[in-house]
């Protein structure tokens, strides 16, 4: 099946972009009647994928570092860089328990979490939102205190897992997944001064820049992706 | 219980992707085991080490090492596809290697057990009328042994099954291709409305194991009659 | 030719042996518990490897230190019956006794039917070995040994778990085996009647030495074999040719160097050679040829020696024209008669304790009678 | 080769975490394996399949179970902690669970098999000299088998070395408590430039493995010799 | 007193057996391969259990169906030497033999020097199960049940792999354990000497069925017995007291009902209780009293009955007093002699050939001598 990858092209996606992509990928192929793959996976992985030479058409990922990552291997061609989308932080808390609060330079995490409240979010130094999580805790001061409190999961949707079962007292993940979850509310947005800006960079794989990925690319931080995005509570930029 | 088609995808691919890393691990595994049991060769601690490692590893690594390996650019894959046409990374073969990959210290483990518990004495009694070493191999030790290789095919195959992190990192998540269901099962945690597909699949894994370990026992049962251990 | 000369180490044991068995014919190992019957049998088959030393057998070296020969199990053509029955368990019977047959080499000398008919075991074809009686598995082992059309036969003991009725059965067929197919066999066994009755050849080992090596009749009258036959079996040996036969009477007159024996009938042409074993309690004296009684054989013979053995029981050897013959009797008897060297008596020998048996590379085209 | 101290925290829970789930699996493993190769009650079936599971399933599944039912508010974990105050969620003794819980199908396969492999002529022997059913366990069968259930430790060390997704689904990943090495590696393989840093923690993992492995021999090799196996 | 009534059923075997045996002494187990012998011992140790029945062990209910018992194979205090001897790999010889003797209950009567000391095995205690020869394995399986200290001894061919020598030293043995500690055994054996010598009761199968059971010297003389036995194992028991001993010459004299028999010296005191065997083959028959013969014993017969049996063998029932010998002759003897029923003869019997034991349940407090 070698010829396949040829004819429909494989988008390397954020696994966090899962939804939105399904959806926007039956939109192309309704519009244009061309097919379209993806594979989802955590950006990390598919970085690494494209540097053993998996033959993807596009990468979208979660963050900037990974396709920093790919570009300085020559792996994506910066000059296709699109950056349609962002999200933002926030701290969300069992629905149950959840009053809101907000988050400035005086907020204190651990008088939040309370005696021995866990707060979960990724793993801080590997997963995207577990280091925008840490930078965030390191700016407001917070990181060296509560650093013991954090649990890192292996995914954003993990981490919500634990906060919608009431196992971490608070958690710190994307307003695109608190908007979805069930059992938890948002309680603060974090400062946009806190963190980097979370964005997802779409960048086409070098070797792929064909006439048909540069209009998928296009489709995909095009208008009609755009009100998909936002159907799944992305930041539009 | 209705599973959607994406999901028969999943299930159908899950269903081959198990099927032919045991087949192909199985051969592999007996002769390996015979050789950790039964032989002795310079290196054999470190041979026997590095059949363990795809245990001890992080699955992640071990499907990194898959990649650095055999993918596009890997150091064999790259000869794999040159010479013999042999494409791993998104395919399906990719994702019955990491599967067999995963589950071959498992496989070797069972087999060597259960070869070692042969009786020799039988297999001498088989010389002297006659049969040389692969003869009294095939008529003898495999057939006393089968227990051993049916327990390691069935964990084999569940092992296979259930194989995420090898998979993932080594051929990526394509539908159709490498998504097997536990990858689906990955991807519809991600999705808002996930959970009871999710939970679909997971009683499907259920299932499948349920049906291998059944038909496991059943021949199981045959083979214990045959060579009159009930 | 069998040539045996071999060094085996074992780590508490060390055996040394080497003597020259005839090419046909049964040579029978001897020996205490733990002596190295076994470890002999195991080395001619392959399964144990010796320090040092050779194996012959009909010419074909087995193993040869010297000339880095060392032939493997299977290309042996040993049909060898273990001590343990070893029978195949995830076979039936029937397949057990196949396996070998299917993988013999050169013409078969001896049939599915005719081995399954004599060992007793059509009943049992279809049954699988671990649902067998110990002997019904011996027979089996037996059976499948000799289907694989052996070039030596190697038997361990093969019939110590076997009743006399069945051992009666079995003992002709291997003599059938010796003497119609020539065919060798190495036989361990601790039942003196069967290896006096089989052998033609013994070996006598004690810790792992070779105590005795020689043809039966030589061995078993050396007197340091006495603590491994054990006093009740000793006997002699006596080489004889069949004169007549009485079917009437159902009696068979031998002729031997020296006189004449009337033993029940045997099942060979006049002419032929035959052996009799006459064992020294079974023969009684008597100063003069007594009538009306209802033994036999009376038997002119001279006393050449009377040596004591132990308790009441005295060896008195008797010379009858060239051959020899001994007989055991009580101390009391001895001074009752005045025995002393060089007597004239008469020996009497019932008839029915006479053991007879076809001589080995006798012409005889049918096995013998059970004596 | 250096390690950072964080790095060695990694590796001594990871030491500590294998060392317990054996310890603690290891006689539950024996118990199941004779009940199932034993023993025969309603239900076998369906406790055989079950033992199978978590190899079947993916281990993040494993680990959402886990959290479902052992998790402080889980309908088994709140009793845990109500009655005995027993905390597993994001504590070692819940790595160790899980890691537990992972390799409990292995070790459970690898006994099952030496257990059928004992002679049980030899237990009867022992029975009519006097010894009862414990004794006769503990005195023939257990020695028996150990080459069997020293295979399964070993299974069971090198399966909870490696152990990942259960781990970080369950019990997450705290610095000192629930960081073991395969989910420090996992983290760096996820940055950038962790490729040092994993390199090392796997290299690591091989160096534990093989000398698991090379203690297993060892002891292997002294238990063959006392059961007359050699 | 050990009652059997069992009915055992298997795939394609059926055993049916009923007997009840003295609670001391040694009972038999005869029959050809796969009668049943292994079954029934299987079944009094608890291994295999009866379909229906009941089996008590002196007093004590191993079995009953009907009342539900059945105890557990090591409540039942059997010392079990089984076919195969079943040593632990796991245990040097020496913890093989203590692993009874730990578990043991009520006062020892065996001591485990002792048991070493007459097994010959003090110099394996170190070594494993795997490195020992086919008899050495038996004798300390053989040890190891005696240590256990048991209530009844079952000993399946326990001396099949055992030579004449080791033989004749361990049967002394287990004739003291039957006679000093009063410990009852079931045997099974294929060699009639070791029954004869040893046991007080025999129980004869056939295919599973039950062919005959009670005294040995009853059931032995039944001529129904034959093929189980074999024509030279045929003989008379003579239920003796020990008259006198003549230590010079070695002999003995036992007196029985109708005469008296000259035999080698036994190790009893004069006035108790003997049982002598004399075979039909070692019974010679003479019209006059033979002087000047070897022969010991002359005693004065009247034939009481002759049988043909087959060939040339002829049975002569003697009567010797209220004694009954018999006497094995050829065909052409019975002529010659012109043979009689009511005829008047000599039967001459030879003292080495009577084989000689303390009859059980004698006061005797030593072992018999090898006879
Ligand atoms: N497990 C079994 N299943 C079915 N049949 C069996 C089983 N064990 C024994 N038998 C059969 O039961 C019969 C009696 O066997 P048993 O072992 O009692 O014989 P035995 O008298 O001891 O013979 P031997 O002298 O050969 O040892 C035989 O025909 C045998 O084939
Ligand atoms: N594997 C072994 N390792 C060490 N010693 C052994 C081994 N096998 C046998 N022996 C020893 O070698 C000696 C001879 O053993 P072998 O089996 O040849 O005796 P055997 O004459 O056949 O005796 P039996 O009549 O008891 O079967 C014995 O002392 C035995 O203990
Ligand atoms: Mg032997
Ligand atoms: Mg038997």
């Amino acid at each position: 099946r070698p010829a396949q990858a040829q004819d429909v092209p494989t988008v390397f996606a954020a696994a966090s972009l899962t939804n939105a992509f399904q959806d926007i990928g039956a939109a192309y192929t309704a519009k244009t009647g061309k097919k379209v793959t993806f594979s989802f996976a955590a950006s990390s992985a598919l970085a690494k994928q494209l540097e053993a030479g998996a033959p993807a058409a596009i990468f979208a990922s979660a963050d900037n570092k990974w396709m920093d990552y790919t570009e300085g291997k020559d792996l994506t061609i910066k000059s296709t860089r699109v950056t349609p989308i962002g999200n933002s932080l926030v701290l969300i808390m069992p629905a149950d328990k959840a009053k809101p609060v907000t988050i400035d330079k005086s907020f204190s995490f651990a008088d939040f979490l309370g005696a021995d409240g866990k707060i979960a979010t990724g793993l801080t130094d590997s997963v995207p939102i577990g280091i925008y999580a840490k930078t965030a805790l390191t700016s407001l001061g917070q990181w060296d205190k509560i650093k013991d409190r954090v649990v890192g999961a292996e995914s954003v949707r993990a981490a919500l897992a634990l906060v919608e079962r009431g196992e971490a007292a608070a958690g710190i993940v994307y307003s695109t997944d608190a908007a979805i979850a069930k059992n938890v509310k948002v309680v603060a947005t974090f400062p946009a001064d806190s963190h980097p800006p979370v964005e997802y960079p779409f960048e086409i794989v070098k070797g792929q820049d064909t006439e048909a990925n540069r209009a998928l690319l296009a489709f995909l931080s095009g208008p009609e992706a755009k009100a998909i995005y936002e159907k799944y509570g992305f930041v539009v930029k | 219980m209705m599973l959607t088609p994406d999901e028969w995808t999943a299930v159908l691919l899950s269903l081959k992707v198990a099927f032919w890393a045991t087949v192909w691990s199985l051969p592999i595994a007996i002769a390996v085991a015979f050789l950790l049991a039964r032989t002795n060769f310079p290196g054999k601690g470190l041979f026997d080490g590095l059949i363990y490692m795809p245990l001890v590893l992080p699955k992640v690594v071990v499907g990194y090492l898959l990649l650095i390996a055999l993918g596009a650019r890997g150091f064999i894959g790259q000869y794999l596809a040159e010479w013999f046409g042999i494409k791993l990374i998104f395919t399906t073969a990719g994702a019955t290697v990491a599967a067999a990959v995963v589950s071959f210290p498992l496989t070797v483990n069972a087999i060597r057990l259960a070869l070692e518990a042969v009786d020799r004495g039988l297999e001498t009694a088989a010389r002297t009328l006659g049969a040389n070493r692969v003869d009294v191999f095939c008529t003898i030790t495999l057939p006393l042994m089968m227990p051993g290789i049916l327990s390691g095919a069935l964990l084999a195959i569940a092992s296979a099954l259930g194989e995420f992190g090898a998979t993932i990192t080594f051929v990526s998540n394509v539908e159709g291709q490498t998504r097997t269901i536990p990858l689906a099962i990955y991807s519809a945690t991600h999705m808002p409305d996930g959970d009871a597909m999710a939970a679909r699949l997971v009683a499907v894994s259920v299932v499948l194991a349920f049906a291998a370990l059944l038909l496991s026992n059943l021949v199981d049962r045959r083979v214990r009659i045959l060579i009159g251990r009930t | 030719m069998i040539e045996i000369d071999i060094r085996i180490e074992r780590s508490s044991f060390r055996l040394e042996s080497a003597f020259v068995a005839p090419g046909a014919g049964v040579t029978a190992l001897f020996g205490r518990s733990g002596a190295g019957k076994t470890t002999i049998i195991q080395a001619v088959a392959g399964v144990v490897r010796p320090a040092a030393g050779r194996i012959v057998v009909d010419g074909e070296t087995y193993f040869d230190l010297e000339r880095g020969i060392d032939l493997p199990i299977e290309a042996r053509r040993v049909g060898y019956v273990f001590q343990d029955s070893r029978l195949f368990p995830h076979f039936s019977v029937e397949k057990n006794l196949r396996y070998g047959e299917r993988r013999a080499r050169g013409t078969p000398f001896v049939g599915f039917a005719q081995v399954v008919d004599l060992l007793g075991i059509g009943h049992l074809l279809k049954r699988r070995p671990h649902t067998l009686s110990g002997g019904e598995r011996q027979r089996v082992a037996i059976g499948r040994a000799l289907l694989a059309q052996p070039r030596i036969l190697l038997m361990d003991e093969p019939l110590a778990a076997l009743d006399e009725a069945r051992k009666l059965d079995i003992l002709p067929y291997i003599e059938r085996l010796r003497d119609e197919m020539r065919l060798p066999v190495f036989y361990v066994s601790h039942s003196i009647d069967e290896v006096l009755r089989l052998s033609d050849h013994v070996v006598a080992l004690a810790d792992g030495r070779q105590v005795a090596a020689g043809p039966v009749s030589e061995v078993m009258s050396r007197p340091d074999i006495l603590p491994v036959v054990g006093r009740f079996d000793l006997g002699t040996i006596l080489d004889c040719v069949v004169a007549r036969h009485d079917p009437d009477y159902g009696l068979s007159t031998l002729s031997f160097a020296g006189g004449e024996l009337r033993v029940p009938l045997v099942d060979v042409k006049p002419g032929a050679p035959m052996r009799a074993r006459v064992r020294s309690r079974d023969v009684a004296l008597a100063l003069a040829r007594p009538e009306d009684v209802s033994v036999t054989n009376r038997i002119p013979a001279q006393v050449s020696d009377i040596r004591r053995i132990e308790g009441p029981y005295t060896d008195v050897e008797l010379a009858i024209g060239a051959s020899c013959l001994h007989a055991m009797v009580t101390l009391e008897s001895v001074e009752r008669l005045r025995l002393a060297v060089g007597m004239e008596v008469w020996a009497l020998v019932k008839s029915v304790a006479v053991d007879s048996r076809a001589a080995s590379f006798s012409a005889a085209d049918s096995p013998s009678a059970p004596a």
